[in-house]
């Protein structure tokens, strides 16, 4: 019972296969899979803008969308019909082709990168052996249709923000690899079905999850910051940051297009943080062994789902950097501690069992944290904003 | 010859042809992102999954972004009046014919010599990182410290004029 | 213990090098450094002397020694080596000991001084080098660090090389100790060649050991010496230039231009010495087939040399008005005691001697320091008086110091030890004379010190600013070294003579009896009443009431004459001014002339043959070479031009003529492959 | 024709295309791309042959390919920083008006 609670999605699968003649199952199932992934992740990015409006408004002391039925549960789908039925304005000067072709290309890539992603015990799309590689291969090209988008609507405040974008996304791309790479040093794979089963064993019934240990923690907290920036999240979203150019890169896409981008960012949220979980948070592997009953994918979209609360908490909270302060903390900080985290996790690997390597690693850790810390503080590469005043 | 083969080569080439004749230079680009994809398709039809993955991620991912980047950094973007080839083109493109009929012979030449289908190499990640760290360290580490070099020489290279500047 | 000996005197040098390499304000960096390597060889010293008194005292060989070849020239090879026996170990201890004591006084002494870290530099260095020579067991060894001694000791008297004096002085004496040099040189040559090595102790087969000496008696050389007398002498010779003996004294009164404590260290307690020390070194080569009475032609000549400088430096003594000049003078009048005590008594006398000297004299220059230091560089007895109530801690301890040089019975160590030479020299085989010399030596000691002392103590103060008191940093080695010099002699006294059996290696038997022997009473006597003599004499003279600087001294009142040839130090600088001097002189005139003229010509001949050949040259080329050169230059110049044309910048040219190449290269490679 | 031909063939009309681009193009990033198109072109022929090469176990082309790939990247990354440098001297990618080097 609890296996086929477990493997649900799997046993369906096999049994619509099962349906089919023998020569079409292989490339039958490929579809399913997709049609799922691309049925799934819309409705559940429905779900989250409306999650995330009314966050936003509690924390904001506000009610939020409570018109369109209960709740305001329907919000998106009145949303959705909206920006279905709107007019489709492209700018006369603008470059039509690669106009029309950057929404598609982000989202394609962007939905590239959920084949690799294990949701659950044997549900993964294709089992790569160098699934992290082909992740942020495809997430390294949506930088490209973002420019595209940017470049290609001959707008300066589009232009801007495009190249705002990809200067951050570029730049926090080195952390986030970095990050993943201290994961992929322990677990000695690159493929996302292997990381997790790597982190799929309890002492005590406390799961060996990475974030449990000094580097696997720093290097969580690294990628987070990281892909906050990727995925264009406040406190990192210069890139369309209302105040001083309109809305950044999709300043003039409107209708479906516009939606097309927003339907991206979220996925590029959902797919990233996903990784997260499958790098750092045990994937799908539950967090505690007598919770084994419950299905494995469960566990999986509550932890991705988590980290999205995460990321609308943090929109709540935190005011937006400036573009200098972000390029000085990339560089200056961010970099050098996942640097110093690999060296740590190196120190892990050859140190052995034993309660010498948490003190060790945790040790090193703390201490360059701190130092880079004071250094960059009274450098004033970041910290608290200084104002100054026009004479 | 399956069709894959003939699709994935028809992308390239137009996605050559394209970067290279196109007007508009940031086009010329995007049509090179292209002809760098179907290159990296021919790697994964090529069974080499890994070297498909670091095509994608260094040149689509680094290098296309790089080349936008200086394009709009020039303002190359907008065409020239006095056209986009230089003076003396026809003589280049007979040059460039001429090497293309060289190699397509030497190739044609050379087809009964050249091995039939043979079987599927596994090579997983595992293989080639054990490759890199044992056969090719040396290689590895110069090439990283190439890396390194090139690096820092761009970043001069490209700030050096700024500093003399103030 | 024997084998780590070689650190002694390496801690001092390396410490020298560290401070050459420090800043010049690092003042307390270099003083740190110099004392701490100094007190370290210190500790050694002692670690290395303990052992060997207690080896000699259980009656156990008292001689170690460690030996390397340096380097090999064929068959022959040349050994380095360092011994630790009574002499060594002995000398060890007093000479960082007194170095040390002698540092610690110097950071107060030149605190002013802007060079203080180059002073230590040069002090250590000195150190160091002497210490090496102390240990050395080869001649060429002991010659190294002789020579670095004898550079060390250049430096600090031209410490102040503003002063044309100072400079002076310093040239004078490297130069004069250059002369005693060359004849160690030979010996040692002589030796080597003639025994093959140059180590002195090999257990058996060392240059001083009984197979050499015995090969080197066989041998003989000029007017009756035997091979073995004759290196003896030359060696003697070295050790006269260091410790200025009569000849070659001259340069020791003039190295009192160098700072106090520089004088004190190098030309009153250590390196003086070491040419007393160096011949008691090599004493079994001089004592080399002993005729009866147990003395030598060798050590007759020391004898000699010795009474006649001990005699002739006290008597310059007495007429010096330069409170340094009149300490220089007793030094060297005191090493004529040493070397006679050697030539007459054997080593035990004259080291004996030269250890309590050691400490007395190195107390009186440190007092003199505090003196000149109290009375801001004033350096001229009669313009001093009245001190014992301004710095009375120097003036106890400075005539603590005069009474023991002066001998004064029983109480002080000079008095035991010059007892011990005089003995020697009553019962000297050869003569009574040196015996007589030397009593007179005694008395005139006596005087000029108790002159020395009522110029600068007694009387009132003839100064301009008045004089203070030095702070403790130097009155303190002042008081250590006054026990010492009043201590010390017990260690020697004929009752218990342990230190001379210490040197011998004889058994120590302690009796009062011998006081009681008639011969010891009369001689003890005998020195009593000179030295009182010589105290009175000086206090009657002097004591009541000391001469103003401008009016003449109360001697010169008496009989002017003599003291005038006194003051002017029986014009032995003068004579060598006439002759030796004046024959350099000459002589580089002669070299001079020669230059100018002959051999100038002759390079002024080469020279313009060449400049004709040159000419010839010219012309040649202009004509000849040239022209073919310009024609070819102009026809390279046209085709260079040709050949820039293709070079027109573009890039993309040189790319396509890239290509034509691909083409051609892929066509051959094809061609060659079908055939 | 077997397979490995025809990569080859490709590879080769991928390098002149590139070839073509560098000789023809005036803006000196245009040729960059050129040169690009040259060196994948090269790429594939190295994993052509690794591929239908006797030993392809022995990864040697595939290694040589990657090492390129990286190569590849550095010299883009300089020789973009040097076509900035050369724009703030001259204001110009034009390489016809770059004939300052002319001998």
């Amino acid at each position: 019972m609890i296996y086929t609670m477990d493997q649900i999605f799997v046993l369906l699968q096999h049994w619509l296969m099962g349906m089919l003649p023998a020569a079409l199952q292989p490339i039958a199932g490929i579809l399913l899979g997709v049609a799922a992934i691309v049925c799934l992740f819309p409705a559940l990015f429905a779900l989250t803008t409306v999650f995330e409006r009314k966050g936003l408004a509690r924390i904001q002391n506000r009610i939020g969308p409570n018109r369109v039925g209960p709740l305001g549960i329907l919000q998106p789908v009145a949303d959705g019909i909206k920006s279905l039925t709107k007019e489709d304005i492209v700018p006369l000067s603008a470059d039509a082709a690669v106009h029309f072709l950057a929404p598609l290309v982000l989202v394609v890539a962007v939905f590239m990168g959920f084949a690799v992603l294990p949701m659950g015990r044997n549900m993964v799309l294709v089992d790569m052996d160098a699934g992290l590689l082909f992740f942020f291969a495809m997430g390294a090209s949506t930088e490209l249709a973002v420019f595209m988008a940017g470049w290609s609507s001959r707008n300066k405040y589009s232009l801007l923000g495009a190249m705002r974008a990809v200067a951050q996304m570029i730049s926090y791309e080195v952390p986030l690899l970095m990050s993943s790479v201290a994961v992929v040093m322990i677990a000695g794979s690159l493929s996302l079905t292997k990381i997790v089963e790597a982190q799929n064993h309890y002492t005590w019934g406390l799961p060996h999850w990475y974030i449990f240990t000094p580097w696997g923690l720093a290097g969580f907290l690294m990628y987070a910051i990281a892909t906050t920036a990727e995925t264009n999240r406040s406190p990192f979203d210069l890139p369309e940051g209302e105040s001083e150019l309109v809305a950044g890169y999709h300043t003039e896409y409107s209708g479906f297009k516009f939606a097309l981008f927003f339907l991206g960012e979220y996925l590029a949220m959902f797919s990233i943080s996903g990784l997260g979980t499958t790098l750092f948070l045990g994937g799908w592997s539950a967090p505690f062994s007598f919770l084994g009953w419950v299905p494995s994918w469960f566990w999986f979209f509550s932890k991705m789902m988590l980290s999205i609360f995460v990321f609308i908490w943090m929109r709540g909270t935190l005011p937006r950097l400036r573009q200098d302060q972000l390029m000085n903390f990339a560089w200056k900080f961010v970099l050098p501690l996942t640097l110093v985290n690999l060296m740590v996790t190196v120190l892990w690997r050859f140190l052995g069992e034993g309660w010498q390597r948490w003190v060790f690693c945790s040790a090193i850790l703390v201490l360059a944290y701190a130092a880079m810390g004071l250094a960059g503080m009274r450098r004033g590469h970041f910290g608290p904003r200084r104002y100054r005043y026009a004479e | 010859m399956s069709i894959a083969f003939y699709l994935i080569a028809a992308l390239t080439v137009a996605g050559g042809l394209a970067a290279v004749l196109l007007k508009n230079t940031v086009h010329c680009a995007l049509a090179l992102t292209v002809a760098f994809a179907g290159l990296a398709l021919f790697f994964l039809q090529l069974d080499a999954q890994f070297a498909g993955f670091a095509q994608i991620l260094v040149y689509i991912g680094a290098v296309a972004i790089l080349v936008v980047f200086a394009i709009l950094l020039t303002r190359g973007s907008e065409t020239p009046k006095d056209g986009v080839f230089s003076k003396n083109w026809f003589v280049g493109l007979v040059i460039a014919a001429g090497v293309f009929a060289v190699l397509g012979w030497a190739v044609l030449q050379s087809g009964h010599v050249l091995p039939h289908e043979t079987a599927v190499p596994v090579v997983t990640v595992l293989q080639i990182g054990n490759a890199l760290m044992g056969r090719y360290v040396l290689p590895l580490e110069i090439v990283a410290l190439l890396l390194t070099a090139a690096m820092i020489g761009a970043v001069i290279v490209a700030l050096h004029e700024k500093e003399s500047a103030k | 213990m024997a084998h780590i000996l070689w650190l002694v005197p390496a801690l001092p040098i390396v410490a020298a090098g560290v401070i050459a390499l420090l800043k010049q304000p690092r003042r307390k960096t270099a003083a740190a450094l110099a004392i701490g390597s100094l007190s370290l060889s210190l500790l050694l010293s002692l670690a290395a002397f303990v052992p060997v008194v207690l080896t000699w005292a259980y009656g156990r060989g008292i001689r170690s020694t460690t030996n390397f070849t340096w380097f090999q020239v064929g068959a022959a090879h040349v050994d380095l080596g360092w011994v630790l026996d009574p002499l060594s170990a002995i000398m060890l201890v007093m000479v960082s000991f007194v170095g040390l004591l002698i540092f610690i006084y110097s950071t107060g002494y030149m605190a002013g001084d802007e060079n203080f870290t180059r002073f230590f530099c040069f002090m250590s260095l000195f150190a160091g080098a002497m210490l090496g020579v102390v240990i050395a067991n080869s001649l060429l060894l002991l010659f190294m660090c002789w020579e670095l001694v004898g550079l060390t000791s250049y430096l600090l008297i031209g410490f102040w090389y503003q002063k044309p004096s100072a400079s002076a002085a310093a040239k004078k004496a490297f130069i004069t100790t250059r002369v005693g040099d060359i004849f160690f040189l030979l010996g040692m040559v002589w030796l080597f060649s003639q025994t093959g090595t140059l180590l002195l102790y090999n257990n058996g087969t060392g240059s001083l050991e009984a197979g050499a000496l015995a090969g080197l008696l066989a041998q003989p050389a000029a007017l009756g010496l035997s091979a073995a007398g004759a290196i003896g002498l030359l060696i003697f010779a070295g050790a006269a230039g260091k410790s200025g003996q009569f000849p070659l004294h001259v340069w020791l009164p003039d190295a009192m231009e160098g700072p106090t404590p520089v004088s004190a260290l190098i030309h009153a307690a250590t390196m003086v010495a070491a040419g007393v020390y160096l011949v008691a070194r090599v004493y079994p080569l001089m004592q080399a087939g002993a005729l009866s009475g147990g003395t030598t032609t060798a050590l007759t000549v020391v004898t000699w040399a010795g009474a006649s400088t001990a005699v002739f430096a006290a008597l310059i003594a007495v007429a010096q008005n330069d409170i340094k000049r009149i300490l220089a003078y007793s030094t060297i009048s005191q090493l004529g005691y040493m070397m006679a005590g050697l030539g007459m008594g054997g080593i035990a006398v004259g080291i004996f001697h030269l250890i309590t000297h050691a400490f007395f004299k190195a107390l009186l220059f440190l007092g003199a320091g505090s003196v000149i230091h109290g009375c801001h560089g004033e350096q001229d007895v009669r313009r001093m008086g009245g001190l014992k109530v301004d710095m009375p801690l120097t003036f106890i301890t400075y005539s603590i110091g005069m009474l023991a040089l002066c001998g004064f019975p029983l109480l002080f160590s000079g008095f035991w030890s010059k007892d011990g030479i005089l003995e020697a020299a009553r019962h000297w085989s050869i003569a009574r004379t040196p015996f007589y010399m030397l009593l007179f030596g005694a008395l005139l000691t006596a005087f000029y010190m108790t002159r020395q002392i009522c110029y600068v103590f007694f009387g009132y103060w003839r100064g301009g600013k008045p004089a203070h008191e030095s702070p403790a940093v130097m009155t303190l080695p002042l008081v250590i070294l006054a026990l010492f010099a009043m201590g010390l002699g017990v260690i020697g006294t004929p009752a218990w003579p342990w230190f001379q059996a210490f040197l011998d290696g004889r058994a120590l038997v302690f009796n009062l009896h011998v006081f009681t022997r008639p011969a010891l009473i009369l001689l003890m006597g005998a020195s009593t009443i000179v030295v009182f003599l010589g105290l009175g004499l000086g206090w009657r003279l002097y004591g009541g009431q000391a001469p103003r600087p401008e009016e003449p001294d109360v001697l010169e009142r008496a009989l002017p004459a003599p003291w005038g040839w006194l003051r002017d130090k029986l014009y032995v600088d003068e004579l060598y001014a006439v002759t030796v001097i004046a024959f350099y002189g000459w002589w580089a005139r002669v070299a001079d002339w020669l230059d100018r003229r002959v051999w100038g010509g002759a390079v002024a001949v080469v020279a313009w043959a060449f400049g004709l050949w040159a000419q010839l040259n010219r012309f040649l080329d202009n004509s000849v070479v040239d022209g073919s050169f310009d024609k070819g230059c102009e026809e390279l110049g046209v085709g260079g031009g040709l050949l820039a044309r293709a070079q027109n910048g573009r890039v993309q040219t040189y790319l396509r003529i890239l290509a034509l190449g691909v083409i051609a290269l892929v066509v051959v490679l094809i061609w060659s492959s079908r055939i | 024709m077997t397979p490995l031909s025809g990569y080859l063939i490709v590879a080769a009309l991928l390098f002149s295309i590139g070839l073509a681009g560098a000789l023809t193009r005036r803006n000196a990033i245009l040729v960059l791309i050129g040169i690009e198109l040259m060196l994948n072109a090269a790429n594939l022929n190295l994993i052509a042959f690794w591929r239908y090469g006797p030993h392809p176990e022995a990864l040697t082309g595939m290694m040589f390919a990657i090492f390129s790939i990286a190569v590849a990247a550095a010299e883009a990354a300089v020789g973009l920083g040097l076509v900035i440098s050369i724009h703030r001297h001259a204001h110009t990618t034009d390489l016809d008006r770059m004939n300052r080097m002319k001998g």
